[in-house]
């Protein structure tokens, strides 16, 4: 944490959507090795923010930053090869796979085999398949699922399936990972066990940027947060200093006599 | 009026709703909170015939009407205002609401039209907008269209998916107003799912707090008002909230 | 429900394999006409066991349907009749037909069939020129006789200009139809013409003989162009045709597109005699076309006139008797297309009464021996240089008039 | 003054052949939008109610009579065909569902060679079809009719969608087909009911389009995909859209005959076809709305 | 253990396909009917198309209604450089494939963009401009009339004349037709595909692009239905437009469908359906109702082709599958050879 260095900065960001504002002029910095959580009720932004990051949406305005390279009109795919790469809300795993495949799928950026290599099946092809393969079944170790290799991730209970994206996400050697809501709809058990992994691969040196409904997650894993509401960013800080943000606070119980609580017509 | 017992809901893999119990009489306006994902749409959904229940039962006036779909629940009596309103936005106001009696339109051509009126009453505002598209209304009067859209089902449950959702306080307090005077006045039962939940509690009766697809703490709304676990729930310092 | 239809697949390949093995089994039940059955066993004793086989296929569905369909029935009306007289020689004929459905794919299936499965003696049919020129590689392939049915020239002349072997053709060429079109408008002094042509095989076949001998009769087409099969309204392309104020306007086509085309050619109002192939020659066309098909000038095989023939027309007994034989069967007018496949059958039925089954003395016999033969279609003087032998006069001029066919002299 | 009058003919004939088009085009759009189906089928319901109407005025029934049973008994069996296939099917995938609709083309083709057989068959004018010539140019009373009956039905669906109550509540299916099911509408109702709709529109085109070109079994097909070209082109969410397509579509179609090659007509269409599916994949006329794309 | 865990998940032996070819290969020493030979002759015709056709539809999710304009593009390739150029058909195989493939590659860039309906409809209408110029420019093709006299195929002396001569030919293109797409579906590039299928979103997420992979896929079934086509010309020596209309490719896609997209076993058991399932009817329809014709047979496909997909949407092969795996499952065995057969049903054979 000595000497920090931001991953990714986000500058003045906003989305309009046929006259609606759904992010409206956010800025913030994820560094390098942290745990940064975006948090905010429901409608608030959140959801778009990422997309806008991820390149799935087209910002209105503003500016993304990702070492020092924007990021602004680059699709999806170009990002994740920048190394970028997310988790979703509601699971997208490939469900007519096998799990290994489905983390063999995530290293995709990292191999070469091309369709006619590949449909020659030449030696280096298979060589380069049997390293991603030993690789694929290490990251399914780190998330604690290596025995379900190969099952169909369909087949999978939704806990495993969430551990499931996120080796996915992590075996292309990303410098930042994405986390949509990754604890909605696990159980206790599940989401210690996601913290864990999480915690552990952070220790690693990965940069994590999440967003989660969760308060106690986010409370006991985040290193910053960021506060959305309608779109707006009303607070930024350590999880205490959220804690005691009383336009935090408002956002969520829904004090109406606050300030601050911008209406959209 | 209507009593729900050990309702689980499926999502595909997902247990969203882990066996829900409550009861609600006649006139009563029923509050309930809980953080996102905690299966509180998936419970009004359910209740609406929208999703099937995969085990446990919903008795309505005694009858059991678990297995009914949509259609036959509005028939009977049970109306969703859905989250984020969706309302027909290419459809004038005055037909979002004529829609709203979709069911009895044909039988009850006169009396509809006189709801209409009584509606209308409820929201002068719509009133001058008649014509209107529904989808260039502001965010308030598509939520008053909404409910004002429930309300032509003629319903004797109503349920409104989190009506404050991205709403100026003051249009939220309006709305809420009106929920109050609808029990209060017409006599409608009413269960209000919502994450502002200061607002939910001011007008409600009762309330519950919904977490994991179970109702983990439920009472009076005053009750609730005060018990600073509520508060903490939505900041996740208390592990009673968990399973 | 699922395993029901599962089951039924794995059944209908059991099908399709027993289908195989009983083939010939079964073929005669299936296909050959149910009098021939009768007959066989009333003629038993005569034989000896292995009746002859001829193999018909036609377009009896599809697009060509009304082409292949009283082809179809001509030649099951005649295998009938010889089989109810004792057969070829004694010998019963077994026919085996198939349908290619109008579609090339199925006639080269059919036709392999017909030379490897059924090891057909003669084989009569290919309705349609793309189907017959897909079926006759197999015929020389497999040196057997093949009567064509199919118009084309193509179907019996090779590339380098010499008779097919083992392809005999029995209706005219479109080119004998094109050269009596070219010499009643050189009569009638037209020389000014529109050609108008299906986007088709027929249609660009008939273009082709019309640019090739235009020339020799001194005719110049001031406008060429075709009109899809499936054309709705041709007037745009009129608007055209009416700029260049033919002296006649030329439709080369069959019965649905002509008649919308000529329709169209009377909406507006052009003036020019039309003349149109004889692809339109049945009773249909009048039908379709209506009081637009007035006047309207094409060349046809006889049959259609067959009765204002004079006496003197040495035809005329085999078109009346044909014609009523036919009628009198299927309770409708006899069509030009089942004469094709009358003169088929008949020559096939010559051959093989003085040459046995042997294939290629069947073929040499139709070339060589045959003669001069008085068809249903025309006068036959098949030659080894020419393995279809009409000449022009098969064809009659014939002008629409209320609804009949009149000798245009 | 040729040259104009050439222009006429050729814009009568493109008028004509747009109305027919246009009518089957509406019927696509009308099934699409309820059901989010594009049926492959929709030609062939203007081949069955011509053939159905010329077969009754063959048996004497008189033309008006035969036209409307024509479109009644199409109508009824486009309500069996979304009962037995578009309903049962209506959860696979777009590559199943064309292949499904399209089964049931073959089928009602086969169908009608079976009753038909494949001859062609017409139908008389609705009215005494002598032309009438306008600066030179022909225009045949059958025309008009085609030209007229597409611009009522155009106006009375506009009316149906916009004024009455079925129609509204057709449009909230299209618009948000899950409040539409909260409020108690029946998507199934809906459903069949668009496909009785369509078919009986496809019906009263085979009618229209029956004394012009003739009826044969296999007229569905090309018409069909015109149709459904003409739908895209205009936009395939909005039935107005489409007809404008549709009319397009016939004109360019007559003016590239006209003008240049019948032989290369099908090539132009379908250039022009592919130009606007790459540029303007939404339709040229559609509105940036919300529906469906 | 790596490669042997490999071989589980991958299950590449070449051990079906093998068995698939011996039994195919044995056929001549038990029949030696002509016409069976040219029915399965169809088949592999059909069969290489398909495969092209299934990879792109199930893995790519990409519906194409136009291949037949590169069956036609191949078979026309074919027959005017071996006709009139006189050139060996082997190279003009190969030219025609070039040529399928860069007019897949232009046609694909802006096509790709599209999805659904859209994607349908404009695969459609390429095919129909294809069948059109086929007929127009009658210079170059022999227009509506056809084109006349292509050559047999010969290799290395070998003239390919007979039916039994092509049916080893085109079986052995279509062997390694499947082997080359096994491998690659079985491979990072196969992975990509599924994954599109799987999800799109997420796909993108992990750096597959799509587009890029749609289009190769597409090039890669142009060129097996190119080369089909080319085939086809030589086996049939006389080819004409309307082999190559827009129903053609529409059957292609039936036969897909009906024996299961996205299934390399299913394009050959649809195939294999639609050119049994015709002769069948052909033999069996007259025996149940005399006298009628072939429009019989049609209406009969016809609904036993919407039963099918109404009842099986996946298609046959898959539903086979399932029912196989499902009677397995239900056979009480021990754990080690349940755990096989779990590996084996996720294997990568079947997808």
């Amino acid at each position: 944490m000595s000497n920090k260095r931001p991953i990714l900065s986000v500058e003045n960001l906003t989305k309009v959507f046929g006259g609606v504002v759904a992010v409206d002029n956010v800025s913030f910095t994820v560094e390098e090795g942290e745990i940064f959580a975006v948090i905010g009720p429901n409608g608030a932004g959140k959801s778009t923010l990422f997309n806008m990051i991820t390149g799935v949406l087209p910002s209105s305005s503003g500016n993304i930053y990702f070492q020092e390279k924007r990021l602004n009109r680059k699709k999806p795919y170009q990002i994740a090869q920048m190394g970028i790469t997310r988790t979703f809300q509601n699971l997208e795993v490939f469900d007519n796979m096998t799990v290994i495949e489905n983390v063999m799928t995530g290293a995709h950026i990292t191999m070469k085999t091309n369709i006619l290599t590949a449909g020659l099946r030449l030696p280096s092809v298979r060589n380069e398949e049997v390293k991603t393969m030993e690789r694929a079944m290490e990251a399914l170790e780190a998330v604690g699922i290596s025995d379900l290799a190969y099952e169909i991730a369909d087949r999978l209970p939704y806990g495993s399936q969430r551990l499931l994206e996120i080796a996915r996400a992590a075996i292309s050697n990303p410098k930042l990972i994405l986390l949509d809501e990754p604890m909605a709809g696990l159980n206790s058990e599940e989401s210690r066990q996601l913290v864990e992994v999480i915690l552990k691969m952070r220790e690693q040196g990965m940069t994590f940027l999440f967003v989660e409904h969760d308060m106690e997650t986010v409370m006991s894993i985040s290193d910053s947060i960021v506060v959305i509401d309608n779109g707006v960013k009303i607070g930024e800080g350590t999880p205490e200093e959220i804690y005691q943000n009383p336009q935090v606070v408002a956002a969520y119980l829904g004090d109406e006599e606050e300030e601050g609580v911008e209406a959209y017509a | 009026m209507l009593k729900v017992t050990d309702l689980h809901t499926h999502h595909g893999y997902l247990h969203v709703l882990n066996g829900i119990n409550f009861e609600l009489s006649e006139g009563e306006l029923l509050a309930i909170v809980g953080s996102n994902g905690a299966g509180k749409s998936t419970l009004l959904g359910t209740l609406a015939g929208v999703y099937r229940p995969s085990s446990g039962s919903i008795e309505y006036k005694g009858k059991d009407i678990t297995k009914q779909n949509v259609q036959k629940m509005v028939s009977s009596g049970i109306c969703l205002v859905p989250e984020r309103r969706q309302i027909f936005s290419s459809l004038s106001v005055k037909d979002n609401l004529m829609l709203g009696a979709y069911h009895r339109y044909r039988r009850d051509h006169k009396k509809v039209h006189d709801e209409y009126e009584e509606v209308l009453e409820l929201f002068p505002r719509l009133k001058t907008m008649l014509n209107r598209p529904g989808g260039l209304l502001s965010g308030g009067e598509q939520q008053m269209l909404a409910i004002g859209r429930g309300l032509m089902a003629n319903p004797k449950v109503l349920m409104l998916d989190e009506p404050s959702l991205g709403l100026a306080p003051l249009i939220v307090k309006d709305i809420m107003q009106i929920l109050r005077k609808l029990c209060d006045e017409r006599g409608a039962t009413i269960i209000l799912v919502e994450q502002n939940v200061k607002a939910a509690l001011k007008v409600a009766d009762r309330g519950c707090v919904l977490a994991h697809g179970q109702i983990v703490i439920s009472g009076t709304s005053q009750e609730l008002l005060n018990d600073p676990k509520v508060q903490e729930a939505y900041f996740g310092k208390m592990e009673a909230a968990k399973v | 429900m699922k395993k029901v239809f599962l089951s039924l697949f794995v059944l209908m390949t059991m099908l399709f394999l027993a289908a195989c093995n009983s083939d010939n089994a079964s073929e005669t039940k299936e296909t050959s006409t149910e009098p021939a059955k009768e007959d066989s066993a009333t003629t038993e004793p005569s034989g000896d066991g292995e009746p002859i086989k001829i193999v018909g296929i036609f377009s009896s569905s599809g697009g060509a349907a009304a082409l292949g369909e009283p082809e179809l029935e001509t030649i099951k009306m005649l295998v009938e009749e010889k089989n109810a007289a004792g057969g070829i020689n004694g010998q019963q004929i077994e026919l085996i037909t198939y349908d290619d459905k109008s579609d090339q794919n199925q006639a080269i299936l059919a036709m392999k069939k017909a030379l490897t499965q059924d090891e057909a003696t003669v084989v009569i049919g290919g309705t349609i020129s793309g189907n017959a020129l897909a079926m006759l590689p197999l015929a020389e392939q497999y040196e057997t006789p093949y009567i064509s049915l199919a118009a084309s020239k193509q179907v019996y002349v090779d590339e380098s200009g010499n008779a097919r072997k083992w392809v005999f053709k029995m209706p005219q060429d479109d080119q004998l139809a094109v050269e009596r079109i070219l010499q009643y408008l050189k009569d009638k002094n037209l020389t000014k013409v529109a050609w108008l042509n299906v986007a088709n095989s027929y249609g660009t076949g008939g273009h082709d003989e019309f640019k090739k001998y235009a020339p020799e009769y001194g005719i110049e087409a001031v406008i060429e162009d075709e009109f899809e099969a499936t054309v709705n309204d041709a007037k745009p392309l009129l608007t055209r045709v009416k700029k260049e104020n033919p002296d006649a306007i030329i439709v080369w086509g069959t019965v649905q597109e002509s008649a919308v085309v000529i329709k169209n050619i009377r909406e507006l109002a052009l003036e020019a005699p039309i003349l149109a192939s004889h692809g339109i020659a049945t009773e249909q066309f009048i039908e379709v076309a209506g009081d637009a098909a007035n006047d309207v000038i094409l060349p046809t095989g006889k049959l259609l006139v067959a009765n204002s023939l004079e006496d003197s027309n040495p035809q005329k007994d085999v078109l009346v008797s044909y014609s009523k034989q036919y009628t009198d069967k299927y309770n409708k007018p006899a069509s030009t297309f089942g004469t094709y496949a009358a003169d088929g059958f008949n020559i096939a039925v010559k051959a093989i009464e003085s040459k046995g089954t042997d294939r290629a003395a069947i073929r040499d016999f139709i070339e060589n021996e045959l003669g001069e033969y008085i068809g249903v279609t025309g006068i036959f003087n098949i030659t080894p240089d020419n393995h279809m032998g009409l000449a022009p006069d098969s064809f009659e001029m014939v002008r629409i008039q209320n609804g009949e066919w009149v000798l245009e002299k | 003054m040729e040259l104009l009058s050439q222009m006429m003919q050729l814009l009568f004939s493109g008028l004509t052949l747009g109305a027919i088009y246009a009518l089957i085009a509406v019927g696509f759009v009308v099934i699409y939008n309820v059901t989010g189906i594009l049926n492959f089928a929709q030609g062939e319901f203007a081949m069955l109610g011509a053939l159905t109407c010329i077969s009754l005025v063959n048996n004497n029934v008189p033309l008006w009579l035969a036209i409307i049973l024509s479109i009644v008994i199409v109508a009824a069996i486009g309500g069996i065909f979304e009962r037995t296939a578009l309903h049962t099917a209506r959860k696979s995938s777009v590559t199943t569902l064309i292949i499904i609709t399209i089964g049931v083309s073959i089928v009602l083709r086969g169908a009608a060679i079976l009753i038909w057989g494949t001859q062609v068959q017409t139908l008389p004018p609705f009215t005494d079809n002598t032309p009438i010539t306008i600066l030179d140019a022909v225009l045949l009373p059958q025309n008009i009719w085609a030209v007229g009956i597409s611009i009522v039905i155009l106006i009375l669906m506009m009316y149906f969608f916009n004024y009455t109550f079925v129609g509204k509540s057709l449009t909230a299916c299209v618009v948000n087909p899950f409040a539409a099911r909260l409020m108690g509408i029946n998507p199934e109702k809906m459903s069949l009911f668009a496909v009785i709709v369509s078919a009986g529109v496809g019906a009263l085109a085979g009618t229209v389009i029956a004394p012009i070109s003739g009826a044969t079994y296999d007229m569905g097909m090309m018409l069909g995909i015109k149709a459904f070209v003409a739908a895209v082109i205009g936009g395939l969410t909005n039935a107005p859209a489409a007809i404008a397509g549709a009319f397009l579509i016939g004109i360019l179609e007559a003016f590239t005959e006209g003008l240049w090659s019948s032989g290369l007509k099908d090539v132009v269409t379908f250039t022009f076809l592919l130009l606007i599916l790459f540029v303007k994949p939404e339709g040229l006329f559609a509105k940036a709305s919300g529906k469906r794309v | 253990m790596n490669s042997k865990s490999l071989k589980l998940i991958y299950n590449n032996s070449i051990l079906g396909p093998i068995i698939l070819f011996a039994v195919l290969f044995c056929i001549p020493l038990v029949s030696s009917s002509n016409y069976l030979f040219s029915i399965l002759t169809m088949i592999g015709f059909y069969a290489l198309v398909c495969i092209g056709l299934t990879t792109l539809t199930g893995y790519a999710g990409q519906i194409s209604l136009g291949h037949a304009a590169f069956y036609g593009i191949g078979a026309y390739s074919s027959a005017v450089l071996t006709s009139t150029y006189g050139l060996n058909p082997w190279i003009a195989i190969i030219i025609g494939a070039l040529i399928s493939a860069v007019v897949a590659l232009i046609v694909g860039i802006p096509t790709f963009k599209l999805k659904g309906y859209y994607l349908a409809l404009a695969t459609l209408g390429f095919g129909i401009i294809v069948y059109t110029l086929f007929k127009e420019f009658s210079s170059i093709t022999g227009g509506s009339n056809g084109f006349f006299g292509i050559p047999p195929i010969s290799l290395f002396g070998y003239e390919f004349i007979t039916d039994k001569s092509y049916f080893y030919l085109i079986w052995v293109f279509v062997f390694f037709a499947i082997l080359f797409t096994r491998n690659i579906i079985h491979s990072r590039i196969g992975r990509g595909l599924r994954s599109i299928e799987g999800s799109e979103i997420a796909a993108d997420a992990v750096g597959v692009n799509l587009m890029n992979y749609k289009l190769q896929i597409f090039v890669l079934s142009a060129i097996f239905a190119s080369v089909s086509g080319s085939l086809l010309a030589h086996y049939v020596s006389f080819i004409n437009p309307d082999l190559f209309v827009a129903n053609t490719s529409i059957f292609f896609l039936i036969m897909v469908i009906m024996g299961g997209k996205g299934n390399i076993w299913g394009s050959i058991v649809g195939a294999a359906m639609y050119v049994l399932l015709d002769e069948i009817l052909k033999h069996y329809v007259p025996l149940l109702l005399p006298n009628v014709g072939g429009q019989f047979e049609i209406v009969f496909f016809g609904i036993l082709l919407v039963l099918t997909l109404i009842y099986m949407p996946d298609g046959l092969v898959p539903r086979f599958e399932k029912l196989m795996s499902k009677f397995k499952k239900k056979t009480p065995t021990n754990g080690a050879l349940q755990s096989t057969i779990s590996v084996n049903a996720t294997g990568g054979d079947n997808k």
